[in-house]
């Protein structure tokens, strides 16, 4: 059985990552789970500089969700490679460095250290929407994609993920402005921008005001943009939003993604990765399928 | 590193202590091997649209029986859930987590406030130095008698119906108890006025603080207070509470 | 203890009022519901012609929430004049006429025929996703949203409420849009364009592919949006997305909403409008509030 | 109108039938004098994340004892969580729901395949009139012997293990069962087969129809079947199985 993919040149031996910012730099999951096992590791953001992130409370529960705003704190690109990457290096999985930034020149900048480094692809965060600056603001216009998209291509020498963001009105032009400035591959989706009040204390939830809502919940909305985009470019597709279970990831799969990245299940159950990955095998079992390519983009 | 697991437990028994407050025993060999004071349990809802973990503290550990307890107050849907289930039951649990208390000092004083008064229990048994054990609540008292064994007990009511009339520091300073260290849970405004109390005495204080979680392993950075020095893990000024705690010094966090 | 909201000068005796779609024309939830003990009744969409709607299967459900592409069958506005209104002319609430059309000049026919019957307010929906021509169209672009404003707003003779999509970039844009366009109200949020897969069949659930997602799941965007239009424009807005308690409620009132309207709860309690009802109540009581407008906006 | 509830009612039993087929019986007073056979209900999950009422038919109806008994299949998630319900535990449900059989004819053969088999049993107990009943497995059987009592039971399996081997329309074929009027329900390529056979042979068919539904009270459209003529509800070609059905004349509906 092949569950072999490959992503803009780089071979995953699984479908299987982990959405980013929901894995740390997968120190402490490892307790849990045998990285080498994963067809990549996705790191949380790594900015130019440390980020502080927002005050707290950074995360609230809605139903089959959560809204997080944890505003992307990181300890800079510097202990990232000093430290992180020294304990990912010990695995046998793709390193997958996803990358934030307030300004064009910060992207570029965290790009550039990574350039030579045993990093294996770039995840670009086009898509927070939990920061004032930066984030968001560079997915949400097709000309602002394309021009960060070709601006950090100048820099990178590993193939750039651009992560979209599904705050958009049509999520195939953002793919498609992405695809022109140059992007390998997409990744989708970030977060949905959401809001909880506390209707007893009269307050916001979180302290951010707003977070980004993740989980089971946005799925369906997850799916269908993954569906949209597979139709509409020819880059590969990482598709998250809610994947719990095998069967969530096979329809990312059918819908058309070639790999698929597992975020807000892994605090819900820290094997939620080798679970799914364990789904999707049996899956393919019980059709006796023989390749996983069987299943990607099955359902048009 | 101490292990941590994640597993359906069995429910050994369960108790209410007051109107909205419940005690439960849960069996387990190797979470309860593990546990220590402080530390704490990731409780999971079996309602499929509550997603997160319901952080509860230990309150005693029974080595010997493989078992441990918890008690927690109704807060929300969450705990409400978990009041409903009954002996038998099976429920979902990550733990032990965080550092717990360090057992150290020759004098102390365990704080607990509301809630935070069951880590103080097993502490309170653990403690092997001399110790006075100060509970605050708003008005009805819970576990309060169960602490008599290990230290002498002062409580202080919001509404002064038992003990001191006030809070946790009036009740230290009225019965003008000693120490050369503090041991505490309880809200933040609990914890701060033992932080300023602490400090004019030039005594030692370990803090068990809260925050919402996700993880609760230290991997989505949801959980964290400020610290006072940039911290050796995040390059900021942020402690993550489930992972670096729930119990720092008083001087090391900013609260 | 006052409950009473004026939406664009219509006096409502509480703020709840029935999501479209969900409710019929009242005729069936009138069995569980004093339809007279609602600030109003928003019937289902009325269009010029009847309209047959989608294949099945129509629905499908997803975690804490549905989606739904029916499309909008109905049997067209004479039916709903000589029939359905004189049902609800029976009780003492408003009557709000959620209406859709292929073209402008559809919507234009539907409010005209309505124009000088005893329909209290009329509700655009320039938001639906689940039709080919029309519905979500007119109301993705500023331009469109404005021009269909000004239109309708020739013919009708009642307050006008138009009902905003969530499926667009900045929701604030489109408020600004319909205002700018005369609206006298408006309401939000539709429904998210959502997808299910069934990975066994290997085909999507819905016939349309593409369904509507609603419920709790989608309620932490519906507050948001919400908020955020509140703070964007003067007029009046209803709230809606997944209100299922008091509480729920309470979070659209408290972000700014003027009233709410309970959609897909109806399915899993035919009584919940009026629970959701007593829930405002018995918070009022609690926090001994006098005026439902102490709580309007008061999270800011 | 008949009457419908919505409530939460006990379950006074419950018994595995097959490898993935559930018998329950619950209890309510109000929700089974107003019971039919053909008719459903609807039920409600008790996990948050499950919104949507899972309609079960009828399968039996005790008046006397105010008890109404349910038969189902684990077919997803839903059916699922009610297959762990024990005896004393309550379900939310609303009923009941639809039109339920017209009892009519002088010579009838009810023809229930696979997961549509429950329902025809209260009808064949209520069913005067001279019949025959032919039930339509994959390959397990399941309720054939408690039709005994009311009229001959002829059985087609799809592997011949017991029974005509192919479908039922090969069973009323083999067995040259003769009727006035059939009563059907079963999944749709079936009915599709019986309405063919009903009309060929010129007798009436009662076909119960099955689709999505979420208010279960024929307000929200999701249900609909296509209708011969223009329905005078809808005003379009459609009929809406949970209020106009589930039960139709076959003459009445495209399928
Ligand atoms: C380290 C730690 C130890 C704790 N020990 C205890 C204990 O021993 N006994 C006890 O009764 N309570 C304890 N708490 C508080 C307890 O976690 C919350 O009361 C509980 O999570 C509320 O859940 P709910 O579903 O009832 O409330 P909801 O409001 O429905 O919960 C919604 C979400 O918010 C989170 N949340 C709500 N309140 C809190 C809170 N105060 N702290 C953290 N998360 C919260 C929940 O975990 C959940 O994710 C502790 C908290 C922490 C962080
Ligand atoms: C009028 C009517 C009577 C029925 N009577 C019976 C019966 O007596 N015994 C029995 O075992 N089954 C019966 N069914 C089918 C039964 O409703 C489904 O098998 C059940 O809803 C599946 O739920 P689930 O949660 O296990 O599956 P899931 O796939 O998890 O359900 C997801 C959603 O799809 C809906 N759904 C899935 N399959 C069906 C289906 N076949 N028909 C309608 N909705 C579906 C569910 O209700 C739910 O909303 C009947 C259906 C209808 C319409
Ligand atoms: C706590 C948390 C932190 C996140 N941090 C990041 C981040 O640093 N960079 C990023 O691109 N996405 C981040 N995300 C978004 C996830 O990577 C993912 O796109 C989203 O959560 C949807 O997947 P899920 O539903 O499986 O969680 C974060 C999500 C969560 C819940
Ligand atoms: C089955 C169904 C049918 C709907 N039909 C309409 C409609 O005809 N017109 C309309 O404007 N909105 C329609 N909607 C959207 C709802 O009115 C509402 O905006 C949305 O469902 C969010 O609210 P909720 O989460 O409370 O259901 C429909 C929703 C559902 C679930
Ligand atoms: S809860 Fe995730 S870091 Fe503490
Ligand atoms: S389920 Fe709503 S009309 Fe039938």
């Amino acid at each position: 059985m092949n569950t072999k993919v490959n992503i803009a040149g780089v071979e995953w031996k699984n479908p299987i990552t982990t959405a980013s910012g929901t894995f740390g730099s997968g120190m402490e999951y490892s307790e849990f789970v045998d990285l080498s096992k994963l067809g990549a590791v996705t790191t949380k953001g790594v900015a130019a500089i440390p980020w502080a992130g927002n005050p707290t409370p950074r995360i609230a529960e809605t139903s089959s969700g959560m809204l997080n705003a944890i505003g992307l704190q990181n300890p800079g690109v510097d202990v990232f490679l000093d430290r992180d990457l020294p304990f990912l290096k010990q695995f046998d999985t793709n390193i997958i460095v996803n990358v934030v930034g307030k300004t064009t020149e910060d992207y570029c900048k965290v790009v550039e250290c990574l350039a030579d480094s045993d990093v294996d692809m770039l995840e670009i965060n086009i898509s927070c929407p939990n920061v004032k600056e930066g984030g968001i603001a560079f997915g949400q216009s097709c000309t602002s994609v394309e021009a960060i998209t070709k601006e950090i291509k100048k820099y990178a020498k590993q193939p750039i993920i651009m992560k979209l963001s599904p705050n958009v009105t049509d999520i195939t032009e953002m793919a498609r402005a992405a695809e022109a400035g140059g992007a390998d591959a997409l990744s989708l989706i970030n977060t949905i921008t959401g809001m909880k009040i506390d209707v007893h204390k009269r307050a916001f939830v979180l302290a951010n005001k707003t977070g980004g809502l993740s989980g089971p919940a946005v799925k369906p909305v997850a799916v269908r943009m993954v569906y949209q985009v597979a139709n509409a470019v020819n880059i590969p597709i990482i598709g998250m939003g809610g994947i719990m279970t095998g069967e969530d990831a096979l329809e990312f799969l059918m819908a058309g993604a070639t790999a698929v990245a597992v975020g807000t299940a892994n605090f819900i159950n820290p094997m939620a990765t080798m679970d799914i990955l364990k789904g999707i095998e049996d899956y393919m079992m019980k059709y006796r399928m023989e390749d996983i390519h069987e299943l990607i983009g099955c359902v048009k | 590193m101490t292990a941590t697991f994640k597993k359906s437990v069995t429910i050994t028994s369960v108790d209410k202590l007051s109107i909205d407050i419940y005690s439960m025993w849960i069996q387990d060999k190797e979470i309860v091997s593990a546990a220590k004071p402080g530390q704490f349990l990731s409780l999971y809802c079996k309602s499929g649209d509550r997603l997160l973990p319901r952080p509860i503290s230990i309150c005693e550990i029974d080595k010997k029986n493989h078992a441990l307890r918890l008690v927690y107050r109704i807060a929300g849907k969450g705990t409400e859930e978990i009041s409903h289930y009954t002996v038998s039951d099976r429920i979902e649990v990550m733990g032990p987590l965080g550092n717990g208390f360090t057992l150290e000092g020759k004098k102390a004083i365990l704080v607990g406030g509301g809630i935070g008064i069951p880590p103080m229990l097993e502490l309170a048994k653990q403690l092997s130095c001399e110790k006075t054990v100060v509970l605050g609540y708003r008005d009805v008292t819970f576990l309060d008698s169960e602490f008599i064994p290990y230290g002498q007990v002062y409580i202080s009511t919001e509404d002064g119906s038992v003990g001191t009339k006030g809070n946790v520091i009036d009740a230290i300073k009225e019965n003008k108890l000693e120490a050369d260290i503090i041991f505490a849970c309880g809200p933040t405004p609990m914890l701060r006025g033992v932080k300023a109390y602490a400090n004019e005495h030039g005594i030692k204080a370990q803090l068990s603080m809260e925050e919402r979680m996700a993880c609760g392993i230290g991997a989505c950075l949801a959980c964290v207070c400020k610290s006072k020095d940039t911290d050796h893990h995040s390059n900021v000024k942020n402690k993550r509470i489930c992972k670096d705690g729930p119990v720092f010094y008083a001087d090391e966090i900013e609260i």
